[in-house]
């Protein structure tokens, strides 16, 4: 697949405002950014046929992440900055920039967005075959990825309701709280 | 923080309560929906949680975190979470039970038919339970900030 | 290399996401935007995943006779689960930041250090 | 071969005594008599395998598989045998010893010290039992530790300075050792002790076996005092005299001799180590050793110092008599080990009387002392003749072996032979002052400081041992605070305590020869050590440790006679 | 049944886990019989599956029924049978510490619970993305643990721990991402097959990923460079905390390092890629020499003890990386051995801090006397960890050095050898001090100790606990044996042999 402009334009506005969350020196303006990204990163998801993970962003990473960090920036002060942009250090900017020129290196070993065959093993691969031709006869779902996720990587679900119950519990112990409230 | 800084955020509106109010039913079936629905189109316990999650959320909103939060037993949220979970190792451990392993649904068959549909639907909703719970929780904590509880005493003995 | 752009470029866009939530995680002084960095950081990964599952002319994995071919649901999975985990670190992050603001006062690194080590 | 439970024994009995002395802090008297009580055990238990030895019987214990291929075992052989008798001899000597210096300052932490003491013996002789390198590397660690709180005792800043040297060169060589020990075990497959050496090694790619026997020489080496890994030793008579006593003349630096003895003999063994010509570089480094040792000792004004430059070079004879590889030389190196055990432990006995006594620790503070202190000045007297080789005394049958073993070398002999010579007059010329002034000299017809104010020694404020250079303990020793048990117990508080060092206002008193000038757990240790290094010198077959070192050696065909 | 004890290994803690949060709105205290109940049956469980190990091999165990490379496998060996019952012997025992020290919140023993099911499904899952939801569960509960205390420095200290943390978990699930574009599956055996088969083991995808997969597990291991969060964690956290995680969650990460060396890399791929191999050893040689010189340095002496877990961590993984079988068994002895002795010395920390409130090492001067049991028992302590012999500190290391010189690898030797005068550099003056300073501190002992705020006396089970840490420390040598013999079975599938 080649790269279209609706597409093009979608990674421009998301890789924007990842750079607006990173230089903007207002914590709430890096937060709507932030907003703003997750919302058209979930857009992507769905451009990538994956629907049930753009629902999930769209209500977990607008939603939902939003009102948390609105409630920890409601409970701290937001800091009087001058200056609508933060300054670039340059050191941090080469040690990055580094990492992602070695990252950038390994690209053009990865399948072409859109193979499938031998060229990319993870959607023509034996197990994700095994999925599509098996999930409606082992579960009775339609849904493949709700198949995978509540049957074949069931263990996996669990681990993550027990991350997200730890993560309550996680955060009554860091506020000394006994009970949520 | 002090709690009437706290409830400096919020804003008493009577359209926003009317509005919340008719649509908080709404979107609490929406919820559910998006959390049964997950087995044959996208959604699934996760994000109806969350959706769940957001209706009290919503009612924070319309009629402030204070409100909300005498309004919610905490021990619904807490029974909820907990309970979430052992529902979800409880199917898992049912089915060793049945002489089976750990989550192998298709045993409930000599119960009910079609159960591993069933179950699965049992398992998202356990998960919706968590999430939403959890969500709450996590919104009334930070909401409420550090500090007021700080001070109690530890059990000394 | 445009060739290459015009086949890998949602990569591209990963190893840039990854490159501008490290550049947050290590320079941004205020923790609240640390966060923010971290979750461009697990995005960029995410963004990774659900590329691989991508297959020219799939269809989301809900299967349906003569619904194919589909994308791969397994990174799907994965990511959903990622997704949560991002959030429930998130949320404890935020817990921890708010707690370290009410017993420093400030939510600057560099300040905080000095308090810290006093 | 024989299963016995007597070498575990010999071990466990001081083991077992240390929870027992230390919870009788408060009992003194009690907590002394079990000191006593096992150091008497643990020498009959030993003894009564002598005989068994001697017959050719071995008795082995196995304790247990401590790693693959590798068992913590313990074997009494008639080289183990030589070690551990004259460790649990010495040990019994050196409790009397012990009980009466300890007691006689009135020291802190006894206790502890004790405890330690049974400690280091309990390691020693798993030195001296174990039955391959590894359970050796074991005890030697072991051995390290438990001596680290005596050298350590007086807890005051130039006394932890000691330990923290004294666990640096320890373990560092300790880390040599392993080293050595991996590398044996993984050319040979086995760490097992074997008479004439283990077979595999002699094929052994021959740059890793060197290399593994220059890891196991260094690293025992330090404890042995060679140079240039000696200098934790001098600095370590910081401890209490009868630690410098026993473990430094006896237990710890032995141990070092006793694992190149190990090394040589049972890992290597003569023919190996000749073919992969690693025994003439050693002997050069202990002649090297022996020589150098003994003009530095020449400086040395305060006594211990001294002693503890001649057993650097005392304890290089016998690493030169094991590397030269010859039946007569190995027979000297090995009986030197009592030999010099005997002598050394009454020099410093005397040197620790002297200073329960009368608070001196300089040479140059002792003009006339022979009047105060004479049987300790003879005993003293003795040992030193036995050290300078003169016959009748220990020292000479050893020292004639020695020669005897150095002259019959095909090549270089002569080099060897001379510095053995050279070092035994050197030996006369530091000793013979000290027993010349303690006899012929008085403090007023004697210069101040006659001797070279060398980079160690002339220091008169050195406080080379004893609690005294605490405020609290100075207390103590007047009786401020006295503790009634040690009171009653010993009963006899030096009138002299106060004045540190040299002789008091009116020169020394004459306390004459019945033993007025000291108490007899001193004197009687010291006596006996004396007596025993005349034996060892006059009838070595009776005294057993020869008939033990030719039965070691008559073990060994690949020795050339 | 025995054949189900993996999984109920993992969902046992889960489930104690999620009882404290509804028994705290009956109870205050229901938090400690509910976990110690839990973990009791854990450490059976545990116990009867290593067992089980050893007797009659490999468990594996599928998930929901599905085969492997499908479903997800759990997969006991000796290797994780052990590490398993390491994990529920150890947070039982600190459980002991607990009951007297607190925290004592019911929040509090659920996030504990979770840990330990955290690190038991990290321990006992044979699927890689799975290890990751394992890894993120560890992680939440030891951030949530490490801020129970209640200086709010430990809030500080859990928050720069989370972010580090996240972003080595992050780039974990990055090198997934990578396996999984070259393989398609996340199952290890099945990876172990189709890396070499499918993508060569040369080849950027398998490289990258195993750079950022091993590279994230090292941030969780804590080795130099990638050791800046645990100092502060370990130092800040409460002291039943800093004595859980620093025994366990280290270790368990190291393990899942090893795990994934054999059971997904192989070690034909170390083969295959020696550069791989050598950075691996190198950082584990570096972190060893830099994190004793940071020890050494430190005044504090919960830091100290944390920087030398970043010197011992660098010996396990240098025995894992040079990958011959004795190197391997002693790297997993001294993981084991390391987990006690660690975890016995912060316990011993908070005992003597409590009674006498001494913290850093000037203070521990002249309190030998003062608190004589636990500090003769961090002596003992100490020089195991030194490795003193015969204490397992040493047992271990003498197999590591065996394997390198086995290896031929004689610059990995001389670091090795090297590591226990390093060791012994910062741990000498710390017995140094306990036994043959001045005391610079002279409350009586009667007195209310300068505590970390909660101002609680020693029970007897704290010092029971220690105790019996100092007296494993050596008595493990004697379990070495046995399991050598459990990794007897284990190892040569893994190591090709």
């Amino acid at each position: 697949m080649t790269l279209s402009l609706i597409e093009g334009l979608l990674l421009v506005f998301v890789l924007g405002c990842a750079i607006g969350a990173a230089v903007l020196r207002d914590v709430l303006a890096s937060l709507m950014a932030f907003a703003a990204y997750s919302l058209g990163i979930s857009i992507i998801w769905v451009m990538l046929e994956a629907p049930d993970v753009g629902l999930t962003e769209a209500a977990v990473g607008a939603g939902i992440m939003t009102i948390l960090f609105i409630l920890a920036l409601a409970n701290t002060v937001r800091p009087q900055e001058n200056g609508l942009f933060e300054s670039l250090s340059v050191r941090t900017v080469v040690l990055v920039g580094a990492f992602v020129v070695v990252m950038v290196a390994t690209v053009p070993s990865l399948p072409a967005i859109g193979a499938d065959g031998a060229a990319n093993p993870v959607v023509s691969g034996e197990v994700t075959q095994h999925y599509i031709d098996n999930a409606y006869a082992d579960t009775e779902v339609k849904n493949a990825v709700t198949a995978v996720l509540a049957a074949y990587r069931g263990f996996d679900t669990l681990g993550e309701a027990v991350v997200v119950f730890s993560a309550g519990v996680a955060a009554l112990t860091v506020l000394r709280q006994e009970v949520f409230a | 923080m002090s709690s009437d800084e706290r409830t400096g955020l919020y804003v008493e509106s009577t359209i926003i309560m009317t509005t919340v109010r008719v649509v908080a039913p709404f979107v609490l079936t929406f919820a559910l929906f998006v959390m049964f629905h997950g087995a044959n189109s996208p959604g699934g316990g996760f994000q109806g949680g969350v959706i769940a999650g957001s209706v009290v959320m919503m009612l924070a909103f319309a009629y402030g975190i204070d409100a909300a939060r005498e309004w919610l037993d905490v021990r619904v949220v807490a029974a909820l979470a907990s309970g979430g979970v052992l529902t979800f190792a409880a199917i898992g451990l049912g089915t060793i039970v049945l002489g089976g392993n750990f989550l192998e649904y298709h045993l409930y068959e000599q119960f009910i038919s079609h159960v591993v549909a069933y179950a699965i639907e049992l398992v998202e909703l356990a998960i919706g339970g968590i999430v939403a719970s959890v969500a709450i929780g996590l919104f009334f904590l930070l909401a409420a900030g550090f500090g007021h509880a700080v001070d109690a005493p530890e059990d000394e003995s | 290399m445009f060739e290459l752009l015009n086949s890998h470029y949602n990569y591209f866009a990963v190893m840039l996401l990854l490159g501008i939530g490290l550049y947050m995680l290590i320079e941004s002084r205020n923790l609240v935007k640390k966060v923010i960095g971290m979750n461009i950081f697990q995005t960029g990964i995410f963004l990774f995943f659900i590329t691989l599952a991508f297959r020219t002319g799939g269809n989301p994995p809900i299967i349906k006779e003569g619904g194919g071919p589909y994308v791969s649901p397994l990174p799907h999975v994965l990511i959903l689960t990622a997704i949560v985990v991002g959030v429930s670190l998130t949320a404890v992050a935020l817990a921890l930041i708010i707690r370290i603001y009410t017993e420093y006062g400030t939510l600057d690194e560099d300040k905080l250090k000095q308090l810290y080590y006093d | 071969m024989t299963e016995s439970l007597r070498p575990i024994l010999a071990i466990l009995v001081s083991t077992v005594a240390i929870p027992v002395i230390l919870s009788l802090k408060r009992r003194p008297n009690v907590r002394e008599g079990v000191t006593l009580t096992v150091a008497f055990a643990k020498f009959a238990i030993i003894a009564s395998m002598v005989p068994g030895v001697l017959s050719g019987t071995q008795y082995e214990f196995v304790l247990g598989q401590f790693a693959t291929g590798i068992e913590l075992a313990f074997n009494v052989d008639p080289l183990g045998l030589l070690f551990g008798l004259l460790a649990s001899l010495l040990w019994i000597v050196t409790s009397f010893y012990s009980i009466g210096y300890m007691r006689g300052l009135d020291e802190h932490a006894q206790t502890r010290y004790f405890a330690s003491f049974a400690a280091s013996l309990a390691s020693a002789v798993g030195v001296a039992f174990a039955s391959n390198l590894l359970t050796l590397f074991v005890c030697y660690e072991l051995l390290t530790v438990s001596t680290y709180p005596l050298v350590t005792h007086d807890e005051t800043d130039e006394a932890r300075a000691a330990g923290r040297k004294y666990l640096a060169y320890t373990f560092g060589g300790g880390v040599a050792v392993l080293g050595g020990t991996v590398l044996v075990f993984v050319l040979a497959g086995t760490t097992a002790f074997t008479p004439d050496g283990i077979e595999a090694l002699a094929t052994a790619d021959p740059t890793l076996a060197r290399a593994a026997f220059a890891l196991l020489a260094a690293g025992f080496g330090v404890k042995a005092a060679l140079m240039p890994m000696h200098s934790w030793l001098p600095d370590a008579m910081v401890a209490p005299t009868p630690v410098s006593g026993l473990l430094h003349a006896v237990a710890v630096v032995k141990s070092g001799v006793f694992g190149i003895a190990r090394v040589v003999l049972d890992v290597y063994g003569p023919v190996t180590m000749k073919e992969l010509g690693v025994a003439l570089p050693l002997a050069a480094i202990a002649a090297f050793t022996l020589l150098t040792a003994s003009i530095i000792a020449l400086r040395q004004d305060n006594l211990k110092r001294r002693l503890a430059y001649s057993t650097i070079s005392q304890l290089s004879y016998i690493v030169l008599g094991l590397a030269l590889l010859k039946e007569n030389a190995l027979t000297g190196g090995l009986l030197h080990i009592p030999a010099h055990a005997f002598m050394k432990l009454t020099l410093f006995f005397c040197a620790g009387a002297i200073h329960v006594e009368t608070h001196t620790d300089d040479i140059s503070d002792m003009a006339g002392i022979g009047k105060r202190m004479p049987l300790t000045m003879a005993a003293f007297a003795v040992a030193a003749a036995g050290m300078a080789g003169i016959p009748l005394v220990a020292g000479f049958v050893s020292k004639w072996y020695l020669v005897i073993g150095a002259l019959n070398l095909e090549s270089g002999g002569l080099v060897f032979a001379a510095a053995l010579l050279v070092s035994g007059v050197l030996n006369i010329a530091y000793f013979w002052p000290i027993v010349y002034q303690a006899y012929f000299e008085s403090p007023e017809g004697h210069d101040e400081k006659p001797l070279i104010e060398g980079p160690f020694g002339g220091r008169s404020e050195l406080r080379a041992d004893g609690g005294d250079s605490d405020e609290t303990h100075a207390a103590s020793d007047e009786g401020e605070v006295p503790e009634p048990e040690h009171v009653d117990h010993l009963g006899k508080h030096d009138e002299e305590h106060e004045h540190h060092g040299g002789p008091p206002a009116g020169g020394w008193d004459d306390r004459g020869w019945r033993g007025g000038e000291s108490t007899w757990f001193m004197l009687g240790p010291i006596l006996t050590a004396a007596t025993l290094s005349l034996l060892l010198g006059t009838v070595p077959y009776t005294a057993v440790f020869l008939r033990i070192v030719d039965t070691i050696v008559s073990n060994l065909p690949g020795v050339m006679a | 049944m025995i054949e189900q004890i993996p999984v109920l290994l993992v969902v046992l803690p889960i489930v104690g886990g999620a009882i404290p949060l509804v028994a705290s709105l009956v109870s205050d205290r229901a938090g400690w019989p509910v976990a110690t109940l839990t973990l009791v049956g854990q450490t059976g469980l545990a116990g009867l599956l290593a067992w089980t190990v050893s007797t009659s091999g490999t468990v594996s165990y599928a998930v929901g029924g599905f085969a492997a490379p499908y479903g997800i496998e759990l997969v006991v060996d000796g290797l994780s049978g052990a590490v398993a019952l390491l994990v529920a012997v150890i947070s039982l025992g600190v459980l002991a510490y607990a009951r007297k020290a607190g925290p004592h919140s019911g929040p509090f023993y659920g996030l504990y619970l979770l840990l330990v099911a955290g690190l038991t499904g990290m321990t006992v899952t044979g699927d890689v993305f799975n290890l990751y939801v394992f890894l993120e569960i560890t992680g939440l509960a030891a951030y949530g643990l490490v801020a129970s205390g209640r200086d709010a420095s430990a809030a500080v200290a859990a928050l720069k721990y989370l972010i580090i943390g996240t972003v080595g978990a992050s780039l974990y699930l990055l090198g997934v991402g990578y396996l999984l574009a070259a393989t398609g599956t996340l199952n290890m055996a099945d990876l172990a097959t189709k890396i070499g088969e499918m993508a060569a083991y040369d080849s950027t995808l398998v490289l990258t990923a195993f750079g950022l997969m091993v590279g994230g597990l090292t941030v969780k291991v804590a080795l130099f460079p990638l050791h800046t969060w645990q100092p502060d964690a370990y130092a800040n956290a409460p002291d039943t905390v800093s004595a859980f995680i620093s025994a366990l969650v280290s270790t368990v990460s190291a393990y899942a390092l090893a795990r994934l060396l054999f059971s997904v890399f192989t070690v034909e791929f170390l083969t295959a890629v020696p550069v791989a191999r050598w950075a691996l050893v190198g950082l584990a040689c570096v972190s060893i020499v830099a994190g004793s010189a940071l020890a050494v340095s430190q005044d504090s002496v919960q830091r100290m003890l944390a920087y030398s877990s970043v010197s011992q961590f660098g010996l396990v993984v240098a025995g894992f990386a040079i990958a011959t079988p004795l190197a391997v068994v002693g790297a997993t002895v001294h993981l084991l051995g390391h987990a006690v002795m660690k975890g016995g010395l912060f316990a011993a920390t908070g005992v003597i801090e409590r009674k006498t409130g001494a913290t850093t090492v000037n203070g521990y001067a002249g309190m030998g006397s003062r608190v004589p049991v636990s500090a003769f028992a961090f002596a003992v302590l100490s020089l195991a960890m030194v490795g003193v012999p015969p204490a397992v500190g040493f047992v271990g290391k003498w197999y590591i050095v065996l394997g390198a010189v086995n290896a031929e690898n004689w610059a990995v030797v001389a670091v090795l050898l090297a590591s226990t005068l390093l060791t012994l550099a910062y741990f000498a003056r710390l017995v140094e001090r306990l036994y043959f300073a001045e005391a610079t501190i002279h409350s009586k002992p009667d007195e209310a100790p300068v505590t970390d705020g909660s101002g609680q006396a020693v029970s007897f089970g704290m010092i029971a606990v220690v105790v019996i840490a100092a007296a494993l420390a050596v008595a493990l040598t004697a379990a070495v044996p046995e399991l050598q013999a459990m990794l007897e079975d284990t190892l040569p599938p893994l190591l090709n042999q």
